[in-house]
């Protein structure tokens, strides 16, 4: 290749970039590159078909990122009417630069719990969202939302009413009651061990105004598993998790075991169950596999190797954790169990349930300072405190170990 | 907004999911007996009824097109009855009770560039955050970080090559939105925020930035006779709390705003309790398009780990197994003074014991 | 002190110990192959050049009268070659490299009233503090609560009945001199301290008393136009570091300082990690001369142990077994919301996990 | 019996009493039942016996605390000639009442390493305490020291220097050096990985200054054990603990591992040995004992278990933890890791030790707080800043696990 067929190279390119909508990004590009689906193409393509100038202002300010690897959003208050939150306003700070970026607001949407959707429902809300916005979604957000991200602030009223119109209603942001996460439990999963989808629903149903009204001293986020197995991440990611588990003994077909046995060898059912069992409950007795339900901590893990052979027990319900948080100033938080033991079968339960979260975040509200979460609060104010302030009984179950220091004050 | 309004708001709440089930899910509900995992990417789910459903799960890029969508949506009604779900992890599946649209549905998912897989032992797709794309306190990009990680480790979500499940996070900012992970990539600053002291005199309340500060390190000042405040460089742990609260103040930087690998993090309470992640590297280049040297990182931690690590044995709980000191070897990955914890409850973690490897 | 001196002190720190050695010790000294434990109370042990060594222990009542130092001479002196060892624990040892003299000298022990014991899977005597005989602080005695115990686990101490070793402690104080152990028992304050303000405007530097209080709930205040402090009450947490910082201080109280039971403690690196005491119970009456309400919890829980434990076995290992629940269940011990952690590291202590047992 | 009679009793009794020294003590009477040797038959033996009115008044002060529970100790400064400590003051604070309570100071004594003794010298010392003192000694105290309990002011000079001449030295007190404690170690201990006793001998030795003189923060504890059993408590009961361990495999005798096997059966090798090491580095393999010394912690249990069969490896030497203590204001700490692995083999190793401890008590004295333990000044300043200060290398074997959060401050 001599330097002649260089620049013929370049001169080429330049020319089919002359057709093209969007201005060179040359950072991005390679990011099309390699088998994983590539954002940027799907991006480039939408932006070439729409020739929305939101798409190239921002496809602009990403490589000046890639570039500077500084980011220029910056946030601001943009509302639909009635509701204090719910969209994320962006603008860029250079605007001087990159004009077309000017405003790139998002709506955070609430889909149905465990992220279920008919094509019909999809469809609707793409073709809303091409009309008013830019014609990105994010799906999803890691609380859950709907994300559609990229329109003017002019449009917001309007595209709000119109996916509102179609069933859908916005999510938390600010010091409010977020959107909740959910397992696809009972709509799929063996495991669950009450109805996730619908506690989900009728929880956030019921702290709807606290949502899109924020008024606590920071977010507060539930988050709801089916089991023990936690697909929704609640114990380090949710202020409320509700975990679904058993309080009798683990189902066991003996044919089944059997059979699993036979398939994968007793080496196995050693190696990979009994000495997997956190708490040794699994003993095998004369070649049989014998659970001490009593010592079972329902951690799901036999059941999760042998899922034909095990399930779990009869009588089911929830165990309520409380304070988890990610990071951001005191570290790293897991939800502490509150209560071991929730029955949710009939719909008092559920009232029963919402009562008791509506007592648990008053608390917070009421002793918590500004911007701290309740795990925080907890924390800092003691978890008897919090005990006796919500009217929990205290349990063993709450603590991985009692005390080892004398210094609290006794009440006799 | 000068907009006629003709809707008046209907607050809702969550969407309705009924509406949204499949059918044989709405039949079947609550009513699962087992499930099976037929090959890499496929479920099979049993029903009490003996109903039979299949579930193909494909990863995304997670910052969609309506184009990408409507395709997924064609699938779905096609081979799926009209129906589509998405994982916490990205992932879109379709169900169907036919056992032979499966191999349909893989065609043409893959066809459209969309991998089929993450089911079973196998890296899953990436917990994701916003990045320069679309937050406003990023120090690098989310979307960017996980199409370069799962580039490399494409065949690992296609295939069964891993002991167990590995989940994977990016975060582009310390406060880590994408959340505990087997494998967490997270921004780290190096140094202490700074202040712009004219756009402080203008905006902010003071008192909220300093309040929000976790050691105190911010403290009210005057710089050319106007209130504003100040960095104690010294007690400063390069949090950034205050960057998010305070617009007049930055911690972001091109140089030094670096990345961190932490490990060992797990939410689910199989076999060991959740735990949280440690971290293993630090000080990594942000360094886009493609950020080398985190994928190198991950390609050593997932090598040790696939050579090492027992079925159901998650990466956390190998570690457990075969001490920190063999992790850093097996990985060449170096341990430093300062992954020792400084912090609240860092006493808890020291080893308070003569249990020691050599 | 208007004594004549005749003598140039030698600091000379330790005792030198080359003469405090057995001859049979000195010479295999590092030597040592192993040992059997023959039966309750005695140790053999064999060398590399085959000699063989036996060690006779038994409890003492560690405040000991010269009379009985002298009498345990008197029997080292005939059996055991002129010397004599005690353990970390109280116990008195004799070494004899003659097997006959085991038995005799086990004669000559229990016939001077000491038990023969203490050695193997048993409970050993009991780590011992000050108490009223001689402490300043004290709010029980350690001596007699010692003897009341002892009495009742005086089979305990001469027979292999537990699994495996059972170390006690008890301490007169919150401070606990006598350490963790798998049981210790520890005075509990219940009420905050009461400052005697006379004393203080004497004798006090006011600084002192109040920065020895860890949560700063003692602040300076002037009572009858006299420099004195007061201790906020909603503060305090009866922890008694300003009793033995202040002379004005006092916090001990006939009623209200109370006895509590800690288990689990464990300083062996034995499989499992160094471990500190958890609370089960508290607000047990200081009750001289014999505390039967301390012994009745102390009876529970080793009866329990006994029965459930393995060999080899703490008794803190087995609660970690068989899970708190259960402990509290067999033991007929109530768990109380004040034994949930409170302090500087509480948060570590709670159960961040769905597991529970039912 | 009547009522005559009784009067009788009561009459024969008060006689009794008046042939006897002591007052009545009737509630420390009840410590005499029982099978337990009884500290209060041995006080009152000696008592009887040598009529030393402070014995008395010893009596009636513990027999008056048992009646009203409470203590009547005061402490003060009583000190020998040159020392700043070592002598704990008592006096009675209610010396109307009991007069004969007015002094009763102790001397801390440090006994040979390992709490050896010729009877020999112990009879040298019971005379001479007998001689100016009360002729009560505890044996021993919970820091290691031989207590002489009961003196007066006017004799402790004299008394302090015939043991003195004897050969015997004071021990700690107050915030200064303290009187350490070591194991039985290689004296009669076949786990032995270096020698307690004379480690215990020359450190001490060499803070004979520190010990006598109190100059430091507080106080601060060294504790020494041949191996991890650590049968001197150390962890939690000293500043720095010295705990004996090997850095090669256990070294294994395969005969009498067969023995034991043969003696103790299969089932108890897997449930008593292997399934209790910690970190499951043993397993069998045809029948025999396979240990996985990369994988082994050095915790002891198997060694424990078999004694004739296993024993530590042969490159021994000790680890050195730091910062232990118990519960007062912060809670009880745990010492820390801070030098895997020293050899300890000649001289030199143990110079190099001394100025190891030397460097590292020269850095708590600077960067600590008064009354501050190490423990807490590491705890409140950072572990990396103590490794620093002292100038150890970190280690990941120092943390049970590298950090959660990514508060710190960078380097570079
Ligand atoms: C679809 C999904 C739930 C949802 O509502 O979206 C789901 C579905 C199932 N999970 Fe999950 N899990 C899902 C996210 C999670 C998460 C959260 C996450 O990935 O962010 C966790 C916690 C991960 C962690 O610990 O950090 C999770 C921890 C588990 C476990 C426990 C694994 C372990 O050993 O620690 C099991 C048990 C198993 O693997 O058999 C499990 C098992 C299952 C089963 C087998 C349950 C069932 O019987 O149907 C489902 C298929 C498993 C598979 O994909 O291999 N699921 N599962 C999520 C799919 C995520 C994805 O696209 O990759
Ligand atoms: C969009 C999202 C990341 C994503 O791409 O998925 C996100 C984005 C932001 N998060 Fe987050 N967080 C998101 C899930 C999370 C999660 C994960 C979760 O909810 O499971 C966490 C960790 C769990 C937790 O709650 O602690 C999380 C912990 C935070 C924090 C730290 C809170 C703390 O107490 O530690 C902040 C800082 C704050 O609140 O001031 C934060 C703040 C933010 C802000 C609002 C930053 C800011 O101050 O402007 C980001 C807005 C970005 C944007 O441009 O949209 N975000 N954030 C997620 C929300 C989408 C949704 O609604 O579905
Ligand atoms: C004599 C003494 C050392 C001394 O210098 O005085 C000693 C001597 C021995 N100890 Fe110890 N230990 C002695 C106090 C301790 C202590 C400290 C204490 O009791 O306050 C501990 C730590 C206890 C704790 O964890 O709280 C201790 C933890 C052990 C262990 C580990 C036990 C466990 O499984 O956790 C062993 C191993 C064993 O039992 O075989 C052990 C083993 C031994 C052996 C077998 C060592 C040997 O081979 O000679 C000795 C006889 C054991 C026995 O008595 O059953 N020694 N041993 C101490 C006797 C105390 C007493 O009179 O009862
Ligand atoms: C005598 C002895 C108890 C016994 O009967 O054996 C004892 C007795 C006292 N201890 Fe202690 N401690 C004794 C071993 C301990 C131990 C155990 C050990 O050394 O292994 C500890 C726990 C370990 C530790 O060092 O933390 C211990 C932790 C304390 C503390 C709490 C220190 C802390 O930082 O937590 C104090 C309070 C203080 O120093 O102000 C204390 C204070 C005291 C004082 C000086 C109380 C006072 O302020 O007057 C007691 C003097 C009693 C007296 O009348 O003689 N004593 N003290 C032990 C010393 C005898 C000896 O020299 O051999
Ligand atoms: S959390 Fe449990 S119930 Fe829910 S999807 Fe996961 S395994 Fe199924
Ligand atoms: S669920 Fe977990 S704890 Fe319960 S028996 Fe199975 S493995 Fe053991
Ligand atoms: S991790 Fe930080 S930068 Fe990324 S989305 Fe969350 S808040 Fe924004
Ligand atoms: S970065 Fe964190 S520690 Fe530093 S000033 Fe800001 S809030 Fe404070
Ligand atoms: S525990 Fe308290 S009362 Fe008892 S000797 Fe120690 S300091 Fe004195
Ligand atoms: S008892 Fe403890 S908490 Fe209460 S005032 Fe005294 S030092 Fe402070
Ligand atoms: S600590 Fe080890 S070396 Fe010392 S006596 Fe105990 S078992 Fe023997
Ligand atoms: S010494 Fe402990 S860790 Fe090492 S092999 Fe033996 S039991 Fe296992």
């Amino acid at each position: 290749m001599d330097e002649i067929d260089m620049d013929n190279e370049d001169e080429k390119k330049s020319s089919d970039q002359d057709k093209k909508f969007l201005n060179p990004t040359p950072m991005l590009d390679e990011l099309e590159e390699g088998p994983w689906p590539s954002f940027i193409t799907g991006i480039k393509e939408l932006a070439e078909r729409t020739k929305k100038p939101m798409l190239r202002g921002v496809m602009d300010q990403l490589e000046y990122s890639y570039q500077t690897r500084m980011g220029y959003w910056k946030g601001g208050l943009v509302m639909v009417r009635g509701y204090g939150s719910g969209v994320i306003s962006r603008r860029t700070m250079i605007k001087d630069k990159i004009p077309e970026a000017a405003e790139f607001h998002t709506f955070r949407v609430q889909p149905a719990p465990a992220l279920h959707y008919s094509t019909k429902m999809l469809r609707d809300l793409c073709d809303t969202w091409e009309k008013y916005g830019s014609g990105l979604i994010t799906l999803h957000g890691q609380t859950g939302d709907i994300m559609l991200q990229g329109i003017e602030e002019s449009k917001i009223q309007e595209c709000f009413d119109a996916i509102n119109q179609a069933g859908w209603d916005l999510g938390g942001a600010g010091p409010a009651m977020r959107t909740g996460v959910s397992c696809v439990g009972p709509a799929r999963c063996e495991n669950a061990c009450y109805d996730t989808l619908k506690l989900h629903y009728r929880v956030l149903k019921y702290f709807t105004e606290d949502v899109h009204r924020p008024q606590y001293l920071y977010k507060f986020k539930f988050k709801f598993s089916g089991c023990p197995n936690d697909c929704s991440n609640s114990i380090f990611r949710s202020d409320l998790a509700v975990i679904g588990l058993w309080r009798d003994s683990i189902q066991m077909d003996s044919t089944e075991v059997l059979d699993w046995i036979e398939k994968n060898g007793t080496d196995s059912l050693v190696n990979n169950v009994i000495n997997r069992c956190p708490t040794r409950a699994i003993s095998l007795e004369h070649g049989e596999m014998v659970i001490d339900n009593k010592n079972c901590v329902r951690c799901m893990h036999c059941l999760n190797v042998m899922p034909r052979a095990l399930s779990p027990g009869r009588e089911r319900g929830v165990t309520v954790l409380v304070g988890g948080k990610n990071i951001l100033k005191v570290g790293a938080m897991g939800c502490t169990m509150v209560v071991p033991f929730f029955k949710m079968d009939a719909d008092e339960d559920v009232d029963k349930f919402i009562e008791l979260c509506e007592s648990i975040i008053d608390w917070w509200n009421d002793n918590g300072f500004e911007k701290e979460r309740i795990g925080e609060t907890i924390e800092r104010v003691g978890l008897k405190q919090f005990l006796t302030g919500v009217g929990l009984e205290a349990s063993v179950d709450m603590v991985a170990k009692p005390r080892s220091n004398p210094y609290y004050k006794s009440k006799y | 907004m000068n907009v006629k309004r003709t809707w008046k708001t209907v607050e809702s709440g969550p969407r309705d999911y009924q509406e949204a089930l499949h059918p044989v899910v709405k039949k079947n509900y609550g009513k699962w007996k087992y499930h099976e995992l037929p090959k890499p990417g496929i479920l099979k789910h049993v029903a009490e009824s003996g109903d039979t459903l299949f579930t193909v799960r494909a990863g995304t890029p997670r910052q969609d097109s309506v184009d990408l969508i409507r395709r997924l949506c064609d699938i779905a009604d096609k081979y799926a009855d009209g129906y589509l779900r998405f994982t916490v992890r990205n992932n879109v599946e379709f169900m169907t009770p036919d056992e032979e649209n499966v191999e349909l549905m893989v065609k043409e998912l893959e066809a459209i560039g969309l991998p089929v897989g993450g089911v079973g032992p196998c890296v899953s797709s990436v917990a994701h955050t916003q990045g320069w794309l679309h937050c406003d306190i990023p120090a690098t990009d989310g979307s960017g970080v996980v199409k370069s990680i799962m580039d490399s480790l494409y065949d690992d979500f296609k295939n069964w090559q891993m002991p167990s499940k590995v989940r994977l996070s990016t975060s582009c900012c310390a406060i880590n939105c994408g959340g505990q992970a087997d494998i967490a990539i997270v921004v780290k600053h190096t140094r202490p925020p700074r202040v712009n002291h004219e756009i402080i005199a203008n905006t902010c309340e003071l008192p909220k930035a300093v309040a929000c500060c976790p050691v105190a390190a911010i403290r009210p000042t005057v710089v050319n006779n106007k209130q504003s405040v100040m960095v104690d460089h010294k007690k400063c742990m390069y949090c950034g709390a205050c960057f998010g609260a305070c617009p007049a103040i930055e911690i972001n930087h091109p140089e030094h705003s670096k990345i961190g690998v932490w490990v060992g993090g797990k939410n689910s309470n199989a076999r060991s309790k959740p735990s949280l992640g440690s971290l293993v590297a630090h000080n990594l280049p942000n360094n886009p398009p493609r950020w080398p040297e985190v994928n190198e990182v991950i390609r050593k931690i997932l090598t040790a780990f696939k050579k090492e690590g027992r079925p159901w044995e998650r990466l956390g709980e190998w570690i457990d197994r075969v001490g920190w000191k063999h992790f850093f070897e097996e990985t060449d990955l170096i341990f430093e003074k300062d992954m020792i914890d400084s912090y609240r409850h860092a006493r808890t973690t020291f080893n308070q014991s003569a249990h020691v490897r050599f």
